[in-house]
């Protein structure tokens, strides 16, 4: 079975340790947050200039000047900070952000990412996500694996006009988790249910299959 | 300290002098901490063929958005316009020239333009569409690409307190772009929500100092919350 | 919390790690806002071949001039070395590599090496000797140098306040160069003069979030004056 | 007569006006704060980190933590400003402050200044002021005509490595304020009881002499 969106964000959040800063783009993502396992804190970074976000506000917390990348009205956790938007990205170019997280339409095995525009169809911009897969080293990329015609989106070179070149090392898809290495997929793990074969036949850049790729645990 | 009070009493005092053409460095992200009574004063005096740098177009019919329906702005500088169906509509029939800027490299290309940085070096966007045209240089192994500072004519930009010489207090994450803004704008005008005497503010605790503060004014702000998202208790 | 808990037990284990040959950031301007204790723990280290990059070099006896004692830097980075003889000696005697920098240059290195910014250009120095071999390009007509960031194997630095994550706030001019010299080091060390709850500092009034401080300690300063210079009243 | 160091400082301070954000270097300059004309207000800048710089502290105000960019202690005026000397400096580069004061080796009539080594004599380094020629449209610089040995200090091409490069547009001697234009010293104004012979025969760079040169109101 293909991860439902509370699963992918599950899977997402094992990848946090403790004392992690870390960058949650919208959408699945954002939900890894409802998945920090206890005893364990991050520190949520949102690029439009706070460290330390918390759950959304009560209806009488709601404060118009207190918003996350998303626009979403947010609170602050004990310990947060607020900073300019170019001491934002001074944090998040520089690299002092520990993990990454965020969608996108293609990744190729090159590790180039494409996920802001679709020519003729759809021109939103790129907001912060350029600079947050150039600044990051570690990144992991959630997206569906295929599309709803059965095309991959893990392509041997992606289509789109890309966000990032060759730094993406990390996708989770709603089938599996696999790295980018030396031109290659690897796949590290398969959703439950999910054969290799089925894997296979959705990646459209090379994959390598280890011997033993494991269940994930979500 | 008349030569250091920089607050005008009115609006138009505060725009007085934009003319078309011209460029207008905003701050704000999305709706928040936007310049939202600077904007509707652009709006009035009609001013057309602008140039905007500015994270965000606003909505429809609120902030930046409100230029658009008079075509007053010739060309957008922006990260993501993902919000405003009237900007597409522009953007796509070739009325609205769009210059797609990633989001830290805008701010840092309005910090260098209050900075005295002509140009710098970021790895943003190599090997992207942002890249194309640029010069390539490798540091270390990695490539990165140059990208120019941006100055405009004016800024507007909102933060919370400020005293009469124009030190400036923001408040939460409606600090965003405005430090930045501010900075890299000829002629700088910042409103505010209140302005209080001078000495009153802490040394150590002002954001941003007057020198970059060329006019001031006080006003009221609707705040407009793009997506009011609540939990329950 | 533990994870986020910055602060360490002694002196010893703040610079642990040091080795021979390494670069240090240090912030601090003259004696104000330097970070004593931790220099005083890399004199008792003993570390050997350093580079420093740093305002000023101290003085004979306090500051970074007691590393010059036993030779311990062989290089400094620095825009100021005039307070402190036995600075110039080794200078003068070729024991000391000294690359001068401009203070503005030496602050935005900084900057840029903890902000991702490999090199950036100014006019600071063009047609001068810092601007020897340096790349010069023109932008609007007028000549810039191109510089490249610092980054350091450790920060050290000083502030007045903390919270156990690492959030920092400072004390008028003790600011100086420690928020640019934190953020360019791979292990910053920070030293301050008393550490608060987390929850105590008002998140829009840290100067420098604690992203980038890596060890936290709380120290005791003699905070020496260069010039006291006063008025009678 | 050569103007006095006091009689410099009030002749530098003429050229303040009231809202000026002013940088003044060491010495000299320095002492033009107390030429300020009464009723005008200017905000000192401290390269340091200090905007609004004020007189000396009394002895029981003293406080390590606030020093000016000379190191001396110093207060702040109301209104005053605290930032990083990243801060500070972009300030100062990108052409913020409205008048920059600081004391030189030698000019030339290239507007070439040198002031900050002397080779195998001196090499105390720049501090901020290769920053501050450069970044500062109004600059005057402050120094003696000539040597003790009365050799000339305005040059028709510097002699010292440059602390910078064609930055220089007003000049103020002991003996004379000029403006640098076109490759040329312009005479503009004399010290009180000093003739225009003495000072044509001090200056080595090329010298233009109005048909009237007032004397100085110090």
């Amino acid at each position: 079975m293909a991860l439902t969106r509370e699963q992918l964000a599950q899977r997402v959040a094992q990848e946090f340790q403790d004392g992690y800063y870390v960058n949650l783009g919208i959408g699945i993502p954002t939900l890894a947050a409802n998945y920090i396992p206890d005893g364990m804190q991050v520190m949520l970074q949102s690029e439009n200039g706070l460290l330390g976000m918390g759950p959304f506000p009560l209806e009488e917390e709601v404060d118009a000047d207190l918003i996350n990348a998303g626009k979403q009205t947010v609170t602050m956790v004990k310990g947060a900070s607020i900073f300019s938007s170019a001491e934002s990205f001074a944090m998040i170019r520089g690299g002092h952000v520990d993990l990454t997280v965020l969608g996108a339409f293609e990744v190729d095995c090159q590790g180039n990412i494409a996920s802001y525009m679709i020519p003729g169809k759809l021109i939103k911009g790129m907001g912060g996500a350029m600079d947050l897969v150039a600044g990051a080293d570690n990144i992991i990329v959630t997206m569906t694996h295929a599309s709803k015609h059965g095309e991959s989106k893990l392509l041997a070179e992606c289509t789109l006009p890309l966000t990032g070149k060759g730094c993406i090392k990390r996708v989770l898809t709603d089938l599996a988790l696999l790295d980018i290495e030396d031109g290659k997929f690897i796949l590290r793990e398969r959703a439950p249910g999910v054969s290799v074969e089925e894997i296979a036949s959705l990646t459209a850049g090379e994959l390598v299959i280890p011997d033993n790729v494991p269940e994930m645990n979500v | 300290m008349s030569g250091f009070d920089k607050v005008v009493g009115s609006y138009e005092e505060a725009m007085a002098g934009l003319e078309d053409g011209m460029t207008i460095v905003a701050g704000g992200f999305g709706l928040c901490g936007i310049p939202e009574n600077l904007i509707k004063e652009i709006k009035r005096r009609g001013n057309r063929d602008l140039t905007v740098a500015s994270n965000n177009a606003g909505t429809d019919g609120n902030g930046l958005g409100i230029l658009l329906e008079d075509r007053q702005i010739k060309k957008m500088i922006a990260s993501y316009v993902g919000e405003n169906a009237l900007f597409e509509a522009q953007m796509m029939s070739g009325e609205l020239e769009v210059e797609l800027t990633p989001q830290g490299t805008l701010a840092e290309k309005m910090r260098a333009g209050g900075a005295g940085i002509p140009a710098f070096y970021t790895a943003t966007g190599y090997g992207t569409p942002v890249g194309e045209g640029k010069e390539v240089r490798e540091f270390n192994g990695r490539h990165y690409i140059l990208e120019e500072a941006i100055q405009g004519d004016f800024s507007i930009a909102k933060a919370w307190k400020a005293d009469r010489m124009g030190n400036l207090m923001f408040r939460m994450t409606a600090r965003n772009f405005n430090p930045m803004a501010i900075t890299a704008g000829k002629i700088a005008v910042v409103e505010v929500e209140e302005i209080v005497e001078i000495g009153e503010l802490d040394p150590d605790e002002i954001h941003l100092p007057g020198i970059y503060v060329n006019r001031l004014i006080q006003g009221t702000f609707e705040k407009n919350i793009e997506k009011r998202t609540v939990r329950s208790a």
